[in-house]
């Protein structure tokens, strides 16, 4: 069918080299191969975003693909006003007939980097460094600590959340200053999951001479041989997925959880990191991987009773 | 003294928007000379200086410093030509050390280091020189007036001026400490240098001045040598027509106290006792006359009488009733009625129309409207009436009243505190900056409350105008009431109390 | 010749020199707008087909112009005062928390009309609460109040994220936010308004709170013009010496009109609060405060210059988001641009052109 | 991790932290002390830090990014200077436009230029300022606290840094040792003085909101390419505010500004580190404790509880001679 299809970002900006950038990846993906055009708006605020969805909905933007757990109560909103259009919410959950909300099991992700950090410490500690302090980003945290006791059980998790508000995803100074006292304390495998705080993480990592884990996007080439790996996180997928299925009148309302099964989530190994990553941890990990998709591991999931297993 | 002009001002003219504060202004200053400018207060004389200074700029005219026309730009240029001024409002950083004043613009060099030696040493020398003697170490705030006016003519001797401008320099000084100014500015003269001194003061003109030269509105309208004129000439000439020195008036009948002050004692902002420990009566019908050199205290004794300055100990009596904290307001229920000193600061909003200055203070009573809403139409139909009874002019209640001209707003606040008809009245300086005609007029008014039996307070740093409306004085110096004098006392005797020399 | 004293007419004083101002804001804009490679007439037009061109557009215009009356008159009292209080953001951010206790309290039992006047109370009393100390530490301990409300403005946002992180949040939701109101604790819309000119409001949350603002408006006004605190707030304002020699007592007016700006300001949180979001959110006064001020500067402190200034920068805010989206190169900051240039022309070199208007005024009146 | 430990790494964070502040307050102090208002200040950092992150992109040199910063800051001073010297406008007016304009400008300029959101492109190290080790930095690190002192806190920060603690005895002495000093503090207090001393009072006026300016390019630079790696939108993060405050808890006086600057930056450093600890008795006290402090306690002062500061006496009056 012919689809007219939209995509707004989270506040963190299209090219962050994160979250947002691998939504307009699989946005443009889809377009190199269908020749189809999209529109996409990046909000720097959060005020702007339910307006940005409205007036994607007004003007006839058919699916409506929004991006971060922000756009929650705005989905909820403007698809109640336009029952025609197909939403796309990431993230977060709405529950309505026009909209398909598309959820990762980053948890399991972040066991399978929480693996290799537990490997990779000399120290036996490691860091864990949050954006906002929300239940999502303790589901990240709580995987990670979960993988690094598996590959190291005396491991030490150092975790710090940046801030309580939307500022937290935008404050690198912090992110570095909070690395920092990790580092002080000890930690030499740092995990940020912080949008573009994470930024500040990476480089302070790199600048200390320790190692880091992106999120999100392959943020691997930031700080070849400093980054240890990412935990990618296929939002390219679902913008994907969505133009797709519209495209071919497969559009399905209701939700969808990707985990490392689905392929959804996962690791990341390419040039910039392949000597950091020795050969036991491949193995550990690919296995590590395996368990979770057969089910004899089961990773516990943050927000299913909010708290994390000690 | 030698004939060669040391300054030759061509026709200087300066507007200040509306004001046309100087009009074509000739004036030649020999060298050598200590040369005196008179006029009423707003006549141009410090526009006019400040123009010589640099510190404003004429619309047009040419100044010549030794015959050679000098561009003067600014304080700079003024100074680099050998001219110095001390201003009537002092120029000096308040927290900086008395060395740090006079180095200040003049400092020799990018480091300060250096010219501090240089700059103590000639300090002392100036000190031996003239005798003006100062601690170079001393803050300014912590010093005297009198001091710190020594500063300021120490910063221009510091800086060579050959030409020395003094601005009214005696208004903040006691006789002995004017003559003691007068004593250096001899010196001066004697070494050759140039004084020009403005006051409005005609007896220290003819004690030391050699020309005098009379400012009126703008205009200079004359230049005399001072052996050739007379007291009587000058003020004639300043005030455009004969002088009526004596308000006609008949005796008093004084009734009961009305209002008295027991040990009062008030402090100014900066914690200075201003007023220490006075006691004094006024009685219904009857004027009592403050009288005193500016800063002796009179503005903080009526600020205290008025309410507006709370008095840090003695009491307030009125018909014998301690007012205790008594509010401005609370006092004007209680009757009393304050003519302010200053009209611009505290008598008049200038940017407000003529009508809502005609209420101020009056403004919460009932007859300008009820509860909490004001009636405007009540307020204008008040103002007119005082408009025509008081000749106001233009007779317009609703102009601002910032373009009334000085004598028309000193009849505002004339108009409303009068029209309140109050038992007591605070005068302070009723009549600073108005015209010979509103002077006799505000004077009559004021002597009709008196014959009405009303107690009247008046405090004027003008002895004649003391001495014209009073039926006791009293001398105020450093704070005390040194003395009680009636009218008839000698100019002679009141001046050696202002002085505090004399009981 | 010094050209400050000399007076103009009311129309160049109060039309042509703001109007000047505004242009020249406008078209240093513009050149930004040119400098990103964008056409500024281009993007005038976009901005206001977005601000006006539909009734949506009008509705989010007005929206938003609402905010600005209400901040626009707070900081117009204090003004007129002689007070700068730049503390309106932190004080309607505080004024949301007032409203949403009332609605969240009140919500379940009571019709929005019968909350609505707890809900301005609430609102109203919050903002003067937070406005208070800084008032209080003007009036007795001469604490520069400029200073004492920026402060304020932080230790409001603090403490406000504090209570919506720890607090107010509604347990198991990620966003920092109260729970949803009930019809009971929401401002109508007036859609009925809108139609009456045939307009149709669509979504944008125009709402009842407009009604208020334009209420308050000719509350201020009366305050101001017509009541004798304001008399003695004008005197206080323009001369606190001739204030003093009136009786008019320094700290009470001074906390009083503080209270009554603060109130204004705690009482635009209404708008967002309870008439478009239905909950509290972080950050939703969103520099509203800080617009006020320019809003009353350009509306010179009176209550139709400020409806006025108010409705351009609600075109501002609407007209650019909507361009933003159609020229996604020009990013919605850009109205923070044109506000800033707008301060700056229209507040800070509000006489530039004074003495060149004087100079030729004089020559054609000469003429 | 003994107590030692953590307060070596909490004061190599103060350290950090101060930066900004210092260089910022120092700017404030210079255009205060000269009777010009400046909450502007916040603004001015801003730009600079995306004038510098841009150009130390463009050019790959740190020392080029400075230049713009200072620059850029310095630009906005002049229009502060406009604004208040020349056309005797609103001081605070002026600042709280160029704070708008400031926040505007970066983000559209920044997206229409790099499309990050705002940001700018992330910094190599050439970009950038390193850290400077000094020399038996790491050798001494681990004999003893006080080697790990001397590692930690006094080696290991980059130019930057050790710029701005030289700033303040040098603010100090230019202040109170030089005829610019001199003035300066004069025409704070009374232009007239300064006027009828024959010197300008709107060109000293002028220098000085320059020297503000240069200082808060400094502040900015730091921001962007010292202690991170690119401009972040926001990223000054109302620091010109802190600093400001600073400026007042410290009376106007450059030693007692870098002290309150040092204290400001240890409660935000000692925020970070008790992020998510929780005390014992008290529990996990809330950051936002932390972060409204330096506004308490200089309301606090302000309201004259501990001592009182006395602006300068001409601050914030444009200065007419003709009415
Ligand atoms: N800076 C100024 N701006 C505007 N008008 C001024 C200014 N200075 C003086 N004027 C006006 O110019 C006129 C002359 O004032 P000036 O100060 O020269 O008088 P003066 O003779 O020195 O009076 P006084 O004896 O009171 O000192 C007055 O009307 C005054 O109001
Ligand atoms: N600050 C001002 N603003 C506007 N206009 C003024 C101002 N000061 C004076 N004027 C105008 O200038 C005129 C002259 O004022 P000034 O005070 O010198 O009057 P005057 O001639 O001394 O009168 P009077 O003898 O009554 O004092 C006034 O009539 C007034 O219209
Ligand atoms: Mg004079
Ligand atoms: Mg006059």
């Amino acid at each position: 069918a012919d689809i007219k299809p939209a995509l707004v970002y989270g506040t963190g900006g299209k090219f962050d080299k994160s979250f947002n950038e691998a939504a307009f990846n699989g946005a443009e993906k889809f377009k190199a191969e269908t020749g189809i055009e999209f529109r996409d708006f990046e909000p720097t605020g959060d005020t702007q975003g339910e307006q940005a969805i409205r007036n994607f909905a007004s003007k006839g933007y058919n699916p409506v693909v929004a991006v971060s757990f922000a756009w929650t109560s705005a989905i909820e909103k403007v698809a109640a006003e336009f029952p025609d259009t197909k939403f796309v919410l990431v993230d977060s959950v709405v529950d309505k007939p026009n909209v398909r909300s598309v959820v990762y099991a980053e948890h399991e992700g972040s066991y399978l980097v929480g693996v290799i950090a537990g490997m990779a410490s000399k120290t036996g500690k490691v860091g864990f460094i949050g954006g906002m302090d929300i239940p999502l980003i303790r589901k990240f945290e709580c995987g990670y600590e979960q993988g690094a006791r598996a590959a190291n059980p005396k491991i030490e998790v150092f975790q710090n959340m940046t801030g309580t508000t939307g500022a937290a995803w935008n404050d690198p100074v912090r992110g570095g200053e909070l690395t920092k006292n990790q580092i002080d304390q000890g930690a030499d495998v740092i995990y940020a999951a912080a949008g573009a705080t994470g930024l500040g993480v990476l480089q302070t990592a790199a600048d200390n001479g320790k190692l880091s884990i992106g999120v999100d996007s392959n943020q691997n080439h930031l700080h070849p041989g400093s980054v240890l790996t990412s935990m990618v996180k296929r939002v390219d997928l679902a913008v994907y997925n969505a133009y797709m299925d519209a495209k071919n009148d497969k559009f399905t309302p209701g939700l969808q959880a990707l985990g490392v099964k689905e392929d959804g989530v996962g690791w990341a190994l390419d040039d910039n990191n392949k000597s950091l990553i020795t050969p036991e941890m491949q193995a550990a990990v690919d296995k590590a991987k395996a368990d979770i998709i057969s089910g004899a591991v089961k990773v516990h999931d943050y927000m299913s009773d909010n708290s994390c297993p000690k | 003294m030698t004939d060669q002009p040391a300054i030759e001002l061509v026709g200087i003219d300066k507007k200040f928007g509306a004001v046309h504060a100087n009009k074509n202004i000739n004036l030649t200053v020999a060298k050598g000379s200590i040369h005196g400018i008179i006029g009423e207060n707003g006549a141009g004389k410090s526009t006019l200086m400040s123009i010589l200074y640099g510190f404003y700029q004429a619309d047009s005219g040419e100044i010549r410093i030794n015959g050679k026309p000098v561009n003067i730009k600014d304080s700079q240029t003024a100074i680099n030509a050998g001219i110095g001024m001390v201003h009537q409002h002092f120029m000096l950083v308040e927290n900086f050390t008395v060395l740090e004043n006079i180095m200040l613009g003049a400092e020799g060099g990018a480091l300060l280091a250096k010219g501090v030696a240089s700059a103590r040493a000639e300090l002392k020398r100036l000190e031996t020189d003239y005798g003006l003697d100062v601690d170079p170490d001393a803050v300014i705030e912590e010093l005297a007036v009198g001091l710190q006016q020594r500063v300021e003519i120490l910063k221009a001797m510091y800086r060579g001026a050959e030409i020395l401008i003094l601005d009214e320099p005696t208004g903040v000084l006691t006789p002995s400490e004017a003559d003691h100014l007068f004593k250096i500015l001899g010196v001066l003269r004697d070494q050759g240098k140039t004084v020009i001194l403005i006051t409005h003061k005609l007896r220290e003109i003819m004690a030391i001045t050699d020309t005098v030269s009379v400012m009126r509105r703008g205009e200079m309208v004359a230049t005399r040598k001072t052996k050739e004129t007379s007291v009587e000439e000058l003020a004639e000439l300043m005030v455009g027509r004969r002088v009526l020195l004596r308000v006609e008036k008949g005796e008093a009948s004084p009734g009961d106290v009305v209002l008295s002050v027991r040990n009062l004692t008030v402090k100014d902002n900066r914690g200075v006792t201003m007023v220490d420990n006075v006691s004094f009566d006024v009685r219904a019908g009857e004027i009592v006359g403050i009288a005193g050199v500016a800063g002796n205290g009179q503005s903080e004794l009526l600020e205290a009488l008025s309410g507006i300055r709370q008095p840090s100990s003695g009491e307030i009596l009125i018909d014998g009733q301690p007012i205790g904290r008594a509010s401005p307001a609370r006092l004007r229920e209680l009757g009393l009625a304050h003519i302010p000193e200053d009209r611009h600061h505290m008598g008049l909003v200038l940017k407000f129309e003529e009508y809502e200055n005609a209420v101020l203070g009056y403004h919460r009573d009932p007859k300008y409207g009820r509860g909490f809403m004001l009636d405007l139409d009540a307020m204008q139909a008040d103002a007119t009436e005082k408009i025509e009874k008081y000749d106001i002019r233009p007779p317009n209640p609703r102009l601002k009243t910032a373009n009334f001209s000085g004598g028309n707003q000193q009849k505002i606040v004339v108009a409303r505190e009068i029209e309140r008809d109050p038992r007591i009245l605070l005068i302070g300086q009723p009549t600073r900056g108005v015209d010979i005609g509103a002077i006799e007029f505000i004077h009559r008014r004021i002597i009709d409350m008196r014959d009405q039996g009303k107690a009247l307070l008046l405090v004027s740093v003008e002895l004649d105008e003391i001495r014209a409306l009073s039926d006791r004085i009293l001398v105020m110096f450093a704070g005390h009431i040194v003395g009680e004098k009636t009218a008839e006392a000698g100019e002679q005797t009141l001046g050696l109390m202002m002085a505090g020399i004399a009981a | 010749m010094s050209t400050a004293s000399v007076s103009l007419p009311n129309w160049i004083t109060y039309g042509l020199m703001p109007l000047l101002n505004l242009t020249l804001a406008f078209v240093i804009s513009g050149l930004v707008v040119w400098l990103i490679g964008e056409n500024p007439f281009e993007a005038v037009k976009l901005l206001l087909i977005g601000a006006l061109g539909r009734g949506e557009g009008i509705g989010f215009t007005l929206f938003y112009a609402t905010n600005f009356i209400f901040t626009g008159l707070s900081v117009a009292v204090a003004i007129h005062a002689g007070l700068f209080n730049i503390g309106s953001e932190g004080q309607a951010y505080l004024g949301g928390l007032g409203a949403a206790l009332v609605a969240l309290a009140l919500d379940n039992y009571l019709p929005w009309y019968a909350t609505m006047p707890f809900a301005i109370l609430g609102a109203a009393a919050a903002g003067a609460a937070w406005a208070f100390i800084p008032a209080w530490l003007q009036a007795k301990r001469g604490s520069h109040i400029v200073i004492t409300t920026i402060m304020f403005n932080f230790i409001g946002a603090a403490l406000m994220v504090y209570l919506l992180v720890n607090v107010l949040i509604v347990p198991g939701k990620m966003a920092p936010e109260t729970r949803t109101f009930l019809e009971g604790g929401q401002l109508p819309k007036l859609d009925w308004l809108m139609e009456l000119f045939g307009l149709k409001l669509g979504a944008a949350p125009f709402n009842f709170s407009f009604i208020i603002a334009l209420v308050m408006c000719v509350v201020v006004w009366f305050l101001i013009w017509r009541t004798k605190f304001g008399y003695e707030m004008r005197t206080l304002g323009i001369s606190p010496s001739a204030a003093s020699y009136a009786g008019i007592p320094y700290a009470r007016t001074v906390i009083i009109t503080m209270l009554i700006s603060g109130g204004l300001a705690g009482m635009m949180a209404l708008n967002p609060v309870m008439g478009a979001s239905a909950r509290l959110q972080v950050e939703f006064v969103g520099g509203a405060g800080f617009v006020g001020i320019a809003v009353s500067l350009m509306g010179r402190n009176h209550p139709l210059g400020i409806v006025l200034a108010a409705l351009l920068f609600g075109i501002l805010y609407q007209g650019g988001g909507e361009l933003s989206f159609d020229m996604p190169n020009i990013t919605r900051d850009m109205i923070v641009v044109i506000q800033g240039l707008v301060i700056l022309f229209a507040g800070a070199l509000e006489f530039m052109f004074r003495p060149a208007l004087v100079r030729i005024y004089q020559n054609f009146v000469k003429a | 991790m003994d107590y030692i430990d953590i307060l070596i790494s909490i004061l190599g964070s103060t350290i950090r932290l101060s930066i900004p502040l210092i260089f910022t307050a120092l700017a404030g102090l210079f255009s205060e002390r000269s009777g010009i208002f400046d909450i502007g200040l916040e603004g001015k950092m801003l730009a600079s830090a995306f004038a510098a992150a841009c150009v130390a992109y463009l050019t790959g040199n740190a020392w080029a990014g400075l230049l713009a910063g200072i620059a850029t800051s310095v630009a906005l001073s002049l229009v502060h200077g406009f604004a208040s010297i020349t056309n005797r406008g609103n001081q605070i007016v002026s600042g709280v436009a160029i704070n708008f304009g400031a926040a505007g400008l970066t983000i559209v300029l920044g997206q229409a230029w790099f499309g990050q959101g705002g940001r700018t492109p992330q910094l190599t190290a050439d970009g950038r300022f390193g850290e400077i080790r000094f020399p038996f930095a790491a050798e001494l690190r681990d004999s003893g606290y006080l080697g790990k002192f001397y590692a930690d806190v006094i080696s290991g920060h980059n130019i930057l840094t050790y710029m701005a603690f030289a700033a303040v005895p040098i603010s100090w002495w230019i202040l109170y040792r030089t005829r610019f000093g001199l003035r300066l503090r004069a025409v704070g207090e009374n232009p007239g003085a300064v006027d009828t001393a024959g010197i300008s009072v709107s060109w000293l006026r002028y220098r000085a909101v320059i020297c503000a300016g240069i200082l808060c390019g400094f502040s900015g630079t730091y921001l962007a390419i010292a202690q991170s790696a690119a401009f972040i939108k926001d990223m000054s993060a109302g620091k010109g505010y802190i600093a400001l405050a600073a400026l007042i808890f410290a009376k106007w006086k450059p030693v007692p500004v870098m002290f309150a600057c040092l204290l400001f930056g240890f409660l935000d450093a000692f925020a970070n580190f008790m992020q998510g600890k929780s005390v014992p008795g008290i529990g996990e006290v809330p950051v936002q404790i932390f972060q409204a402090l330096p506004y308490v306690l200089t309301c606090i002062l302000l309201a004259g509880f501990i001592g009182v500061a006395h602006p300068p006496k001409a601050g914030g009056v444009p200065y007419t001679k003709e009415r």
